[in-house]
């Protein structure tokens, strides 16, 4: 039997909205964000009406359904229906929509604000885009050495930081409950895997209040470490962190 | 015109849903406002304005990153707050400042107080340094400019600033320093040659009858080199003619209006006889 | 029969070249107007700069305090400024567009010698010559307004590159004569010796158009990465330094490429009214074989261009880190999302065009199998393309996922997958375009099957790569190979390209047409994605021009003259947005008129009484 | 399915041209490709 095409059509809708909702919400235990997931229908809708309209023959079939329903009068019952039907739906809709909740308000903000060129870390005006690591050389020159600072580097790590971003450095520390946003995933390949040493070094020495003020609203509650730690402290764990999670930081140079 | 009508619509439509979409569809951040420029009103500076005066002059007007840089002509100046400290009390030191602010000032003005090792003028041991008086010569710092790169000094290398901001700048200190004095009274033309170079401190980058630094070219047998007219513009005008091997806007502009004639007229017959 | 109908065009075009001749001659007073507030402004700024000044014929770059720039009550002087460059350069766009592919055409017609090249080359420039005098009108409204609102930038600008405005100002007029010339030529300068002549005067209008461009680009490419002056932006006299600046030739080719791809879709938007107003058989398969030419042009230049971008944008990279930072990282990064969604959209429509168009030939049944499958990789591709990097999550997913990143969705929005992404959608289209190509033909040749399959594996082999490329070196190395990854992909999606379609021009060599081309048989429904094309990429290029400009932030000319105005500072992107969508509609508006004159000069009426006899 | 017409030359060309690519790719990413965009 020959399903209409526009039951196909939305057949293909409705399974690729629940397809993504089962794959995201459900197996793979990370839901998918409405705001992506409406972005995301408006283009497969677009997809959608292309492939079943480039032709005209089939263009014709998907629409008939429409046109005899607003065209047929022996449909007549079924349109009073669908014109009573449609308003109804829409109005709820919109109502769902404009309904107040205990919601939150979206917090719009920007992870990964760009940095300020220059910042006052430690007492001192220091350009992040030359700032480097001073240990990183080591990696090369002086392995032996390297993990010595590495290990001192977690040492720092788990007396001040484990708390909140965890021991395995997912964001997962005892405190992270607590926290939103939570603490950052180390892990993850979009986080510090895409940043430069020196704009760790910042974040982390200057942390919440040092953000610029694009990053508003300020709901990182990152200390300002500069007040806690050594400048050599942080390099270390700088250096751990890059370490323990197996990524690279960002660099403009070739290897 | 049913056509016309409908197109019109569906244009508006798409543009409506892109200028929808960028106003509701993401976040509107709002940038920061531009920085502010640092005033040149000192009454009413903040001290990081004031530091960022320093910085200006340390690597504009005071030409100071001509040598204190990574080339190794000068000691790198990034920690100096703490080297200053031990400075003070190096047996080798022959100043008299009691702690970093008055070391700094002394630095600038008198370089020879403490010389480090391995930065002195050649020949003489590290008994001299090659460094000029930034209050005098060509570069010419008053005081409130000495005191900002002061300040900028104790911030950038991590001491504590312990500077003020001038208040009274308008007014010149009497019976003070050096510069003072040269501004405030016109000076005696100078007929010695050497006087002269002593005085611009030219021998801090040019090597003059086997003397001096090595920044600029060597001048020791320049009158075989260069007529009278060459000499003269190259010191009006230094970035007229680069010699080869050197770099472009590395000797201070504006010996034109420190030097008098006769004393430019001096310094080009000095120079051109040096066969 | 067009004898009147060129007479009246006549009309309109004269009228037209009397508005450039009185633009111009508002530029060149303007330009020496300009030459006394240069006097003027040196000497205010003598004490301040005087040993600059005494050094050098040229002074540094002034300072300037929010006095300095005069205001008229009710007027946004940056909005004024940045609608009226907008518009000039749309319409600059388009009219130095439309010669390239014009001759490009009538060289084709001449190879062919089928006529119907060199009537749609001579309707698309006769389109665009009432185009040309409204940029010249605007290109004075430019000058008008900057000189009036910044004059200060304007008398800088114009100690640097006098010379270069001047012989602007000469190519101009260079310029004209030769479309002139090019156009009302067109039907006497026609067979044998006389063709060669008519091409070559648009070879020479190309070139001098060319030649303009190249100087505009340099001013405005100046201001973003200034070169031949000092820090304090006193000019050391050498004009070809200040020109071939850092960033002049990455925007040259930007742009280059650009105009081609834009000229192509509002020739396209052109033809798709022409076609929807059409009311006989023939007409429409006219409009219906012009519209596919511009659409084929339009996409021919869309290929590679977000590879002129790339380039583009790591030179600016490679020019200023901060300049980078804040074009890819900072505030401008969801202006990036802004751009994907366009740019999606151009392709998604170019492809919806190319389908419809199967169904002209009555061979496409054969291929049509295939589209489902085209635009489930299309539409993947651009989800990928478009997934942010900081997700807009409400609280209650932010406490699910445990954090702002995405386990799964985080990685699509680093830069790695959004290049596979698009070179995917670039392959892709390329494949929609080649089984457009093979819908009406019959291969002959012994080894179709063996080439077929040959073709497949190019394709298989290809993607393969890309995406190998894309995985690998965008999450398992480091990251200076991520970005370096991104080029071996552009080059295998042209090798792709270019090998598919070369293989298939040897297995359909003598082929056979399964039967005569249906022009004019296209749903009405695509000749809208025609529309949607010119809307979208008008739209387009207003936003990344203001990202372009943007980046600058509070620098008239980077580092070295600051914008001191009440504007001054970076607006938020729907503001933009706003600014470009406005401007967006005014261009469509007058747009409109530009082909409401050319369809009215061919109208006529016979006032009955009128005359005496 | 048509094996000696279609499946052995494909399975030929893929063979070939994955090759070709690795070996392109290894090229660009180790020589010159860096320096087309990198400044040294």
């Amino acid at each position: 039997m020959k399903i209409p095409r526009l039951l196909q059509a939305v057949l293909v809708l409705a399974g690729v909205y629940y397809g993504f909702i089962i794959v995201f919400d459900i197996l793979l235990d990370a839901v998918i964000p409405s705001s992506l997931l409406a972005m995301y229908m408006f283009f497969v809708v677009a997809g959608v009406f292309m492939v079943f309209t480039y032709d005209e023959d089939q263009t014709r079939e998907l629409v008939a359904p429409i046109k005899a329903l607003v065209e047929d009068p022996s449909k007549r019952i079924w349109r009073n229906i669908v014109f009573a039907v449609v308003p109804l739906v829409a109005g709820a809709g919109a109502y769902m929509q404009m309904q107040p909740s205990f919601e939150a308000p979206l917090e719009l903000r920007t992870i990964h604000p760009a940095p300020p060129t220059t910042a006052k870390i430690f007492g001192k005006r220091v350009n992040l885009l030359k700032l480097e690591n001073p240990y990183r050389k080591f990696e090369k020159e002086d392995p032996e050495k390297f993990r010595e600072l590495v290990e001192e580097g977690a040492i720092v790590y788990i007396q001040n930081c484990q708390y909140c971003h965890g021991d395995k450095l997912d964001g997962k520390g005892p405190y992270a409950a607590g926290l939103n946003p939570t603490p950052l995933n180390f892990q993850d390949v979009g986080t510090i895997a895409q940043l430069q040493e020196s704009y760790l070094f910042w974040r982390i020495a200057t942390g919440g209040p040092g953000l610029p003020k694009e990053a508003a609203p300020w709901i990182s509650s990152m200390p300002v470490w500069q007040d806690f730690l050594k400048e050599d402290e942080i390099w270390k764990v700088i250096l751990y962190l890059y370490d323990y999670t197996g990524h690279h930081p960002r660099s403009w140079e070739s290897e | 015109m049913r056509q016309f009508l409908s197109v019109i619509v569906f244009s508006l439509l798409t543009i409506g849903f892109f200028a929808g979409y960028s106003n509701f569809g993401i976040p509107q951040i709002e940038p920061a406002p531009p920085p502010k420029e640092e005033k040149l009103d000192l009454g009413s500076m903040t001290m990081d304005q004031f530091i960022a005066v320093g910085e200006k002059l340390f690597s504009g007007k005071g030409t100071c990153t001509l040598c204190h840089n990574n080339l190794g002509r000068a000691p790198l100046l990034d920690t100096i707050g703490e080297v200053a400290q031990q400075r003070l009390k190096d047996p080798r030191y022959k100043g008299e400042a009691t702690n970093i602010e008055e070391y700094l000032i002394e630095s600038l003005v008198k370089p020879s107080a403490f010389v480090v090792a391995g930065f002195g003028k050649k020949g003489t041991n590290d008994a001299e340094s090659p460094m000029p008086d930034v209050s005098g010569g060509s570069i010419r710092l008053d005081e409130a400019e000495i005191t900002a790169v002061v300040a900028y000094l104790q911030d950038s290398s991590g001491a504590e600033v312990t500077v003020e901001i001038p208040k009274d700048l308008g007014k010149k200190k009497e019976g003070g320093e050096e510069a003072d004095v040269a501004e405030a009274e016109p000076r005696e033309a100078i007929s010695d040659p050497e006087k002269l170079i002593a005085m611009f401190t030219c021998d801090a980058c040019h090597m003059i009858n086997g003397v001096g630094g090595e920044i600029g070219p060597d001048l020791s047998k320049i009158g075989a080199l260069r007529n009278r007219d060459y000499l003269r513009r190259s010191i009006l005008d230094p970035n007229a003619d680069i010699a080869e091997g050197f770099e472009p806007d590395q000797m201070p502009e504006g010996m034109g209006e420190q030097l008098y004639v006769s004393e430019l007229e001096v310094l080009v017959s000095f120079l051109a006889g040096l066969k | 029969m067009n004898g009147p109908r060129s007479r009246k065009t006549g009309r309109t075009v004269k009228t037209g070249l009397l508005l450039v001749t009185f633009g111009f001659v508002v530029a060149l007073v303007a330009f020496a107007l300009s030459g006394f507030d240069q006097l003027g402004a040196i000497a205010a700024e003598q004490e301040v700069a005087a040993d600059a000044a005494a050094a050098s014929p040229y002074g540094p770059a002034p300072k300037l305090t929010a006095a300095d720039y005069p205001s008229i009550a009710g007027i946004n002087s940056r909005v004024a400024v940045w609608i009226f460059a907008q518009l000039h350069l749309w319409f600059a766009a388009f009219v130095l567009a439309v010669p390239i592919f014009v001759f490009i055409i009538e060289a084709i017609g001449m190879r062919t010698r089928d006529k119907r090249y060199d009537d749609m080359a001579y309707e698309f420039i006769k389109v665009s010559i009432t185009a040309y005098s409204l940029t010249a009108v605007l290109g004075g409204a430019l000058l008008f307004s900057l000189i009036l609102f910044y004059p200060h930038l304007f008398t800088y600008l114009s100690t640097i590159f006098k010379e270069s405005m001047i012989y602007y100002a000469l190519l101009f007029f260079a310029e004209s004569a030769a479309l002139y010339i090019y156009y009302y030529g067109w039907h006497w300068l026609q067979g044998g010796f006389k063709k060669w002549v008519h091409l070559t005067l648009g070879l020479v209008l190309n070139a001098v158009g060319t030649t303009l461009m190249l100087l505009a680009n340099s001013w405005l490419t100046f201001m973003m990465s200034p070169a031949g002056v000092d820090a304090a932006g006193v000019f050391s006299g050498d004009a070809w330094a200040a020109i071939h600046n850092f960033l002049w030739n990455p925007i040259n080719i930007h742009r280059f490429v650009a105009n081609i791809a834009y000229g192509g879709s509002i020739v396209g938007a052109y033809a798709a009214f022409k076609f929807l107003t059409a009311t006989t058989k023939q007409e429409r398969a006219h409009y219906d074989w012009m519209g596919y030419n511009a659409n084929f042009i339009a996409i021919c230049a869309l290929l590679p261009l977000p590879f002129a971008g790339y380039y583009l944008a790591a030179e600016i990279y490679a020019y200023s880190q901060q300049m980078g930072i804040t074009l890819m990282g900072g505030i401008f990064a969801w202006l990036f999302i802004i751009q994907a969604v366009l740019i999606g959209t151009l392709f998604l429509s170019a492809n919806y065009y190319l389908w419809c168009g199967m169904g002209r030939s009555d061979g496409a049944k054969r291929y049509t199998k295939y589209i489902k499958y085209i635009a489930i990789v299309l539409v993947g591709a651009f989800l990928v393309w478009f997934t942010p990097h900081t997700l807009v999550l409400t609280n209650e997913e932010l406490k699910a996922l445990g954090g702002p990143y995405h386990k799964y969705l985080g990685p699509l929005g680093i830069m790695p997958a959004k290049n596979t992404a698009v070179n995917v959608m670039i392959i892709f289209t390329a494949l929609s375009f080649m089984f457009y190509r093979r819908a009406n033909k019959i291969a002959t040749v012994s080894w179709v099957n063996a080439g077929n399959a040959i073709q497949v594996a190019l394709y298989t082999a290809g993607i393969a790569n890309i995406l190998f490329l894309g995985i690998y070196h965008g999450y398992f190395t480091n990251t200076v190979y991520k970005v370096a990854a991104s080029i071996p992909q552009v080059l295998t999606t042209l090798i792709v390209i270019v090998g598919s379609i070369t293989l298939d021009s040897f297995i359909y060599r003598g082929g056979k047409q399964v039967g005569p081309l249906h022009w004019g048989r296209i749903p009405g429904r695509a000749q809208y994605a025609l529309f949607l094309l010119a809307v979208s990429f008008t739209w387009l290029m207003g936003l990344m021009g203001y990202i372009r400009s943007g980046i600058r932030q509070h620098w008239h000319v980077v580092d070295i003259m600051r914008d001191a105005s009440p504007d001054a500072f970076t607006p938020t992107l729907g503001y933009a947005a706003n600014v470009v969508s406005v401007a967006a509609i005014i261009f469509m508006a007058m747009v409109i008129f530009v082909f409401w004159i050319a369809q009215v000069s061919g109208n006529k009426t016979l006032p009955a009484g009128y005359w005496k006899e | 399915m048509d094996i000696k017409g279609y499946l052995l030359p494909f399975a030929g060309a893929l063979a070939v041209f994955l090759v070709a690519f690795l070996l392109f790719d290894m090229a660009i990413m180790n020589m010159q490709g860096l320096s087309l965009i990198f400044y040294k």
